[in-house]
């Protein structure tokens, strides 16, 4: 019996730290999922995050409101993404160094404006107010549903966000739209359709949904924005999209799964004898194993990564 | 409407990029100027300096040559930076245990970084080819398993230097430094003393990597443009099926794809621990020198002469960007605000193309309203 | 850029890759300049690393700017800085967090006993932990992190033989989540106390301490202002004062070169943090003080390692 | 106004670069009638109509709808105007169903904002019931045959209200079947009052279709002609300036020994259905073996086998002797086989390499084109050179991107290819889709002079035109099976017309 409470107890945790852990990139991978649904690849998540990591916290730090803060993360990202979209969709720009650009930018400029903001230090201070958590003390401390359900509203947010996410794409008039631009924008065109306009909305939202997922890293995970705050997650948020096979739902289980592995790694690493790096390598080990598994290959949006640029005559 | 020459386009990028880069500077209330000219003098000021400059230049060669064979046979390589780690490893332990006379020692280290490298990238192409897994997904897991693999076998006793965090060092026959461990000797130093120009280079790693580098863009530009092999890469690259259709084994051409691409980035390592830093270190976050490479490999067109000039410009780009800081107090970021804005406006040669047109039309209104 | 007059002494540093202003080492070994510049009249600079690749041109660009004393932060710039003193006799080095086996007359090797500090952090987490257990989280296992592990491994048990610690690594000196989410592992197993030295990972460990409302001990320099009402006390390595103090020298014309000065308790190059006294019961500190002065008289030796730690533990059986 | 011209385009020109794709090209639509236009590949017929839906805009020219000048700045604006165009490259999102499609950009809501699909798969049933155009409205487009496809495509136009309609090319990739099928589909849509703008090579079509044709030469008009004023003969040299010649002179039928042998193949579509059952038939040398039937009855899948792309589940194939075990297409090649794919651009060419580059995708790695694995790049260009003279391929530019040559010229290129080297066995694929009368003939006679010169070919094609003009001895295909071998002298359309929908052989 005994036995039972213990392993429950440990399963309830692992429940919430793999939320801890993906809820962040769950935010940027759905941002890839829009984005990719346009048809615009978006390589630039990494740097949006980034970005939006910081803005989120030195907006935070200095209103001392984390919604404020959460917010300018949307906003950041969302303003770096529009970079992307004028290069890509308006330019026809190629989507891949127009994202690596992304990618140097947006690192660059949070640091370099860091530096400048405070007082020459690459990372934020501690900002006063993180986003609130959920569920806080609805169940007694370190109970089942405390472990699972006590989550950083940001949790919650971007849970809710696959669904908006998932019914906007495959419900709505507008999800029409923008599926049908990243599938045959030429077709979206004869119809009178805006592909230029579609595509942008798509670019510029995945940037929104990547800088939140910065700002659940900056201020809700931890308190403050430091360098090697995002280092990686962007492209580990890209690669959940693919695994997800380009689908909010499927990226949201690609999510969980990374998250999970992350959260074995501790939750072994604290148990068992094995060596760190080991556990370390683990949640990339079995992700590579899992898609071994998964034969079925994934289809992306036909016109994924083309640019469509309309014959322009002067 | 001409389209605009690569080399006009890179031109115009560069100089946009440092304009963006001159405009976050002026916003951020620091001299342009200044900081251009303190970049340029820093890196022209004295012969070490440009041998810094190629020292830095050499793995962005590689790792870039690396990403760009790569997307010239259709294929994504995010996974130079794992390549280039597994490529040092390699090297390394090579270098260490394997005692050997120079003359074989130094190729030798050489083809174990470069073998570790081309293993490296072979496991995401025979992952692609096998079971169909995106390159993109398989490369960035594998980057962060080679990282801890580095980690883990660095802490190995036996290979780990005592009292450090790195290796070993590998044994001065495997070094390509110019005059390696001589150089330090008294005889070394005496003969320095007397050749003032000499001795400021070697004052530098200064090494037999960038002679490496070059030799490796020559035999990629000849493997893609001259060879059977080469020609068959960029047809699977360009369009599978009309390869697979006409006789190519396609699957077998992207493992080898991928082998090459990391045998590049593999070899960027090897280089880097032979003429540079004679061990491998435990390693607490990417160095980045995969990124790198992509960004180098998009400036550079994909093209092997271009990857190398890519290379150079961001080689005096690093080596001038710490600069700053000390001088004029610019926080050295702005170099990757300005590399960012180079790649951002290479990528739009459309924009070039509507102002040109803007400024004929613009032109053509004055002329014609003058008359 | 300052102005001094030009016969001033020049001293700069090349930080690793956290950068100057990193809230850690690199800041402290700033600050250290910094007040040799105000009260020595000496001229200081500094250059930042963005990878391990930027040590040796930085130092040579200190070099060409006539600095006559140049400093290395962090074990990373060991071979680096080894090589530059070796290729460049004109010009004196110093460098944080390396020991090396024939140090060059021109170098000098500055090394920390971090374990004395975490000692007596660690005496203080195994006087005050309610439960029992406590914990240490470490970012990539290595030399200058044994000292802070088996330093605090020796003051708990010190404290109390019965307290359990938990111990683990994260792999990486950056991943935030990593350190929270072992910290609040730790907790839920019984810890209430968790010590870090883990660099950017600690940001995690004192973000756990603050959500569950533990305690969490900081590291290098004092973390209390992270989370006022959970950071217990930290174990401090006064980088400023090494440097000041070498730059003293140096002005004086005394250079102590061609060795390694180790800086303990004794040397002011360790201590707790001055907040600890906000939180920590009189009685512990006062306890506190009285190991100070055993270990500053060599009463007690701190382990550093794995092996001098199993010699602790079977002495004190 | 109730005899202005339904649709009227007035001095259209339109340039691309130095290229005069339209030059002043007037063309008159009237109400109700099936207005074919005629012309060779790379003619024009496509951009004047691009222009006319607004997906380009003319240097020159004006659109006058029922008398009343309009402008046509975008489809939007032209499906404003009640103009509508089935592409010759359809518009159609493959993973959406036919009813998404239909309604893309004129979506019915719920609430504002959710796509009501109810209401838009009525409105499938709805129009498909009044113009007898039946589609599954929850089909998605991808697992249609073209044929549906192509339905969809029209009733998109006719859902956005479309009085005229554009046809670019419908019958190109249509089965006959399928083609006699639009023609009833054409017919009531002109019974209803509305118009048909048709582009076809198939004069067939034509004479049985359209009311009145207008011939475009080079991007020049020609005449507009009343269909049952002329002939064959007329449109056709109007069209390419010469004489066509329609029957081709061919050796007498000498066949030698049996090149390729295919025995109790069995084979699964991509779905894992049983496409191919137990299919055997043998091709000899100096014979052309046609396949004839209706799409989708395993040809893909014969062809994706014969050219070593998939596995066949069960039997044996052989060629001169040699079992081929497992695809492999190198070796294929080595055997002396050579294809033409069904799709040129797909599987036929490099688009991004250039013409010379694409001559000797097969065969680059043997000598003269390469030595010890290094390129002879002097070699590759001879070669191209010697193709673009033979092949009579247009702009005759050996390092010309194979993306810049028209649809026409891609396809001489890969038909120059495979017909190199003097291959024992060549498997050629719709060798002719989409292609003009001009290039046609073209095509037919290289096929023909690789048979007179003891080459074994198996010809697949849907044409029963192009069957009956090439084969030697023609296989049914149906479901799969055979539905018996017919030599060329039996063979009359009506014959094959009944095995081809799966009456036995009698
Ligand atoms: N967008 C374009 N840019 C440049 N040239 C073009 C473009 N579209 C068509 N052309 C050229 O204009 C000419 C007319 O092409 P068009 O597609 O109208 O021919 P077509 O009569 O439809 O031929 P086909 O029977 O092959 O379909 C061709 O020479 C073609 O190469
Ligand atoms: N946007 C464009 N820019 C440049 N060239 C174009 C463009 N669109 C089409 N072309 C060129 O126009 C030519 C004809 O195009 P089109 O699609 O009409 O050919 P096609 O109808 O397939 O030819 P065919 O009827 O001969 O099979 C080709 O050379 C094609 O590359
Ligand atoms: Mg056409
Ligand atoms: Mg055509």
């Amino acid at each position: 019996m005994e036995i039972v409470f213990v392993l429950l107890d440990d399963l309830a945790f692992l429940i919430g730290v793999t939320l801890l852990y993906s809820s962040p990139l769950i935010f940027t991978g759905l941002g890839g999922v829009v984005t990719e649904s346009t048809g615009v690849v978006n390589i630039g998540l990494e740097g949006m995050m980034t970005l939006g990591a910081f803005a989120a916290a030195s907006v935070a730090y200095y209103t001392a409101d984390p919604w404020l803060g959460f917010l300018a993360g949307g906003v950041a990202g969302g303003l770096l993404a529009l970079l992307h979209a004028l290069a890509t969709v308006r330019f026809g720009a190629d989507h891949i160094i127009s994202g690596i650009a992304v990618n140097f930018l947006g690192p660059g400029l949070a640091l370099f404006v860091s530096r400048l903001i405070f007082n020459g230090a690459t990372q934020t201070l501690t900002v006063p107010n993180k986003i609130p958590k959920l569920f806080d003390g609805v169940f007694p401390s370190k109970s089942f549903f405390d472990l699972i359900l006590k989550q950083d509203a940001t949790v919650y947010i971007a849970l809710v966000l696959v669904v908006v996410v998932w019914f906007v794409l495959y419900r709505t008039v507008l999800g029409l739209r923008l599926r049908s631009v990243g599938e045959h924008p030429l077709a979206a065109d004869t119809l009178g359709l805006s592909v230029e306009r579609l595509k942008t909305y798509g670019v510029v939202a995945s940037g929104v949904l990547a800088g939140w997922g910065g700002a659940a890293m900056s201020i809700a995970v931890v308190a403050r924005f430091s360098p090697g705050l995002i280092s990686g997650q962007g492209f580990i948020a890209l690669a959940a999209m693919i695994f997800g096979k380009w689908t909010p739902h499927g990226t949201l289980a690609a999510c969980l799964f990374f998250g999970l592995a992350k959260g074995l790694e501790v939750y072994l690493g604290t148990r068992f004898p094995i060596p760190g790096t080991l556990l370390a390598m683990l949640p990339y080990i079995l992700t590579i194993l899992v898609l071994v598994g998964f034969v079925g290959k994934a289809r992306p949006p036909r016109a994924v990564g083309q640019p469509f640029l309309k014959e322009r005559h002067s | 409407m001409r389209k605009l020459p690569p080399l006009a386009l890179t031109g115009l990028s560069l100089l946009a990029g440092l304009i963006v880069g001159a405009l976050a500077l002026l916003a951020a209330g620091y001299n342009p100027f200044a900081a251009y000219a303190t970049l340029i003098a820093g890196v022209f000021h004295a012969p070490r300096d440009w041998s810094f400059v190629l020292i830095r230049s050499t793995p962005l060669v590689l790792t870039g040559l690396s990403v760009a064979f790569a997307f010239r046979t259709g294929l994504f390589n995010i996974g130079a930076e794992g390549q280039y780690i597994m490529g040092a490893l390699g090297a390394t332990l090579f270098g260490v245990f394997v005692p050997l006379p120079a003359v074989l020692h130094i190729p030798l280290t050489m083809l174990a970084g470069i073998l570790c490298g081309a293993a490296w990238g072979a496991v995401a192409g025979i992952l692609k080819s096998r079971w169909g897994i995106n390159e993109v997904i398989s490369t960035i897991m594998l980057n962060w398993i080679a990282l801890y693999i580095n980690n883990s076998v660095v802490s190995v006793e036996g290979f780990r230097r005592p009292h450090s965090e790195a290796s070993l060092q590998i044994l001065d026959s495997a070094r390509i430094d110019w005059l390696g461990a001589w150089k330090t000797t008294p005889e070394g130093l005496a003969f320095r003393e007397s050749q003032p120009l000499l001795n400021d280079i070697l004052r530098t790693p200064a090494n037999a990597g960038i002679l490496v580098a070059i030799v490796a863009v020559i035999l990629v530009a000849f493997l893609l443009e001259k060879t059977v092999l080469g020609y068959r890469l960029r047809a699977v690259g360009f369009n599978k099926d009309a390869a697979a259709f006409s006789g190519i084994a396609v699957p077998r051409y992207v493992v080898i794809s991928m082998a090459l691409a990391g045998a590049l980035a593999g070899l960027a390592g090897g280089l880097q621990v032979q003429g540079v830093s004679r061990e491998v270190a435990k390693l607490a976050a990417m160095e980045g020198n995969g990124f790198d490479g992509i960004a180098v490999a998009l400036i550079g067109f994909s093209q092997p002469w271009g990857v190398f000039g890519a290379a150079l410009f961001y080689g005096v780009l690093k080596h001038g960007g710490p600069k700053l800081q000390p001088a004029l107090g610019i926080p050295m970021e702005i170099i990757q605000i300005i590399m960012g804005s180079v790649i951002f406006f290479l990528a739009l040669p459309g924009i070039w193309q509507t102002l040109a047109n803007t400024w004929r039309s613009w032109r053509g209104n004055r002329v014609r309203s003058s008359r | 850029a300052q102005q001094g007059d030009s016969s001033a002494v020049k001293i700069a540093m090349v930080t690793d890759v956290g950068g100057v202003n990193d809230q850690s080492f690199n800041q402290g070994a700033w600050e250290g300049l910094q007040r040799a510049q105000l009260e020595l009249g000496i001229k200081a600079s500094y250059v930042e690393s963005n990878q391990d690749a930027d040590y040796v041109p930085n130092l040579q660009s200190l070099m060409d700017a006539k600095n006559q004393l140049i400093w290395g932060i962090g074990f990373k710039m060991g071979q680096a800085i080894y090589e530059a003193a070796k290729n460049n006799p004109d010009y004196k080095f110093a460098i944080i967090d390396f020991a090396y086996d024939n140090t060059p007359a021109n170098l000098i090797g500055v090394v920390f006993k971090a374990e004395e500090a975490s000692f007596l952090v660690g005496y203080i987490a195994g006087k005050m932990t309610k439960t029992g257990t406590v914990g240490f989280v470490g970012g990539i296992k290595g030399n200058v992190i044994d000292g802070f592990d088996y330093g605090y491994h020796a003051g708990v048990n010190f404290a109390n033989r019965q307290v359990k610690i938990l111990r683990q690594y994260a792999e990486s000196f950056t991943d935030a989540a990593k350190g929270k989410v072992i910290t609040l592992e730790m907790y839920r197993q019984g810890a209430d106390i968790v010590y870090h030295a883990a660099g950017g990972v600690g940001d995690g460990v004192i973000e756990a301490a603050r959500e569950s409302n533990r305690w969490a001990i900081g590291v290098d320099r004092d973390q209390n202002y992270l989370a006022p009402d959970n950071v217990l006390t930290s174990a401090m390595k006064r980088v400023d004062n090494a440097i000041y103090n070498i730059a003293k020298e140096l002005v004086e014309g005394r250079w102590p070169g061609g060795k390694t000065i180790v800086y303990g308790l004794k040397e002011g190059g360790v201590d707790i943090a001055p907040s600890t006294s906000k939180h920590v019961p009189v009685n512990i500190l006062a306890e506190v003080e009285e190991l100070k002065k055993k270990i500053m008289a060599g009463e007690i030796v701190v382990p550093y390692n794995e092996a001098s730690y199993n010699d602790w533990l079977a002495k004190l059986k | 106004m109730a005899d202005s011209p339904a649709l009227e385009l007035k001095g259209f020109t339109k340039t691309f670069g130095s290229l005069v794709a339209n030059d002043n090209i007037d063309l008159e639509i009237r109400a109700g009638e099936v207005h074919a236009l005629l012309g060779e590949n790379g003619a024009g017929k496509t951009t004047l109509m691009n222009c006319a839906y607004g997906v380009y805009q003319p240097d020159r020219g004006t659109i006058y709808r029922l008398g009343k000048q309009v402008t046509v700045r975008s489809p939007a604006d032209a499906l404003a105007q009640g103009i509508g165009m089935v592409h010759q490259h359809f518009m159609l999102v493959d993973r959406f169903t036919v009813a998404e499609n239909l309604v893309l950009g004129q979506e019915p809501r719920r609430h504002g904002v959710l796509l009501d699909r109810r209401k838009a798969e009525e409105a499938v049933l709805d129009l498909g019931e009044r113009y007898g155009l039946r589609v599954d409205p929850r089909a998605v487009i991808e697992d249609l045959s073209v044929g549906a496809q192509q339905k969809v495509e029209i009733l998109k136009a006719l859902y956005r209200g479309a009085e005229i309609l554009i046809l670019d090319e419908p019958t190109a990739v249509l089965t006959p079947q399928e083609i006699h099928d639009l023609g009833k589909i054409i017919r009531q849509l002109c019974g209803d009052g509305k118009s048909v703008i048709l582009i076809t090579h198939k004069l067939k079509e034509i004479l049985s279709f359209a009311d009145r044709c207008t011939v475009i030469r080079k991007g020049v008009k020609v005449a507009t002609l009343e269909v049952s004023q002329t002939d064959q003969d007329e449109l056709a040299s109007m069209m390419v300036g010469r004489k066509v010649q329609w029957h081709l002179e061919r050796r007498e039928f000498q066949p030698g020994s049996v090149v390729l042998r295919v025995e109790e193949l069995w084979a699964r579509d991509y779905r894992g259905l049983e496409a191919l059952k137990g299919l055997s038939f043998e091709v000899r040398a100096g014979e052309i073996l046609a396949v004839a039937g209706v799409e989708g009855n395993g040809q893909t899948e014969l062809l994706d086998i014969l050219c070593g792309l998939k596995a066949p589940t069960g039997g044996r194939i052989s060629i001169d002797g040699q079992p081929i075990e497992r695809p492999d297409p190198g070796k294929l090649r080595e055997l002396g086989f050579n294809a033409i794919p069904e799709d040129r651009q797909r599987k036929g060419l490099v688009l991004e390499f250039q013409v010379g580059e694409n001559l000797v995708l097969d065969s680059v790695h043997v000598p003269p084109f390469s030595q010890r694995g290094l390129l002879n790049l002097q070699a590759i260009r001879e070669n191209a050179a010697r193709n673009i003279e033979g092949y009579d391929i247009r702009p005759p530019n050996p390092v010309a991107l194979a993306s810049a040559l028209s649809g026409g010229n891609q396809q001489k290129v890969v038909i120059a290819r495979a017909l190199a080297n003097q291959p024992r066995l060549i498997v050629a694929a719709q060798p002719t889709r989409g292609l003009d009368v001009g290039a046609i003939e073209f095509v037919h006679r290289a096929l023909l002079n690789q048979r007179d010169a003891g080459c074994a070919i198996l010809l697949v094609s849907f044409e029963l035109d192009e069957v009956l003009e090439l084969a030697d001895r023609i296989l049914v295909l149906y479901e799969g099976r055979s539905q018996g071998v017919f030599d060329r002298a039996e063979a009359t359309e009506d014959v094959l017309g009944r095995a081809m929908a799966g009456a036995a052989h009698a």
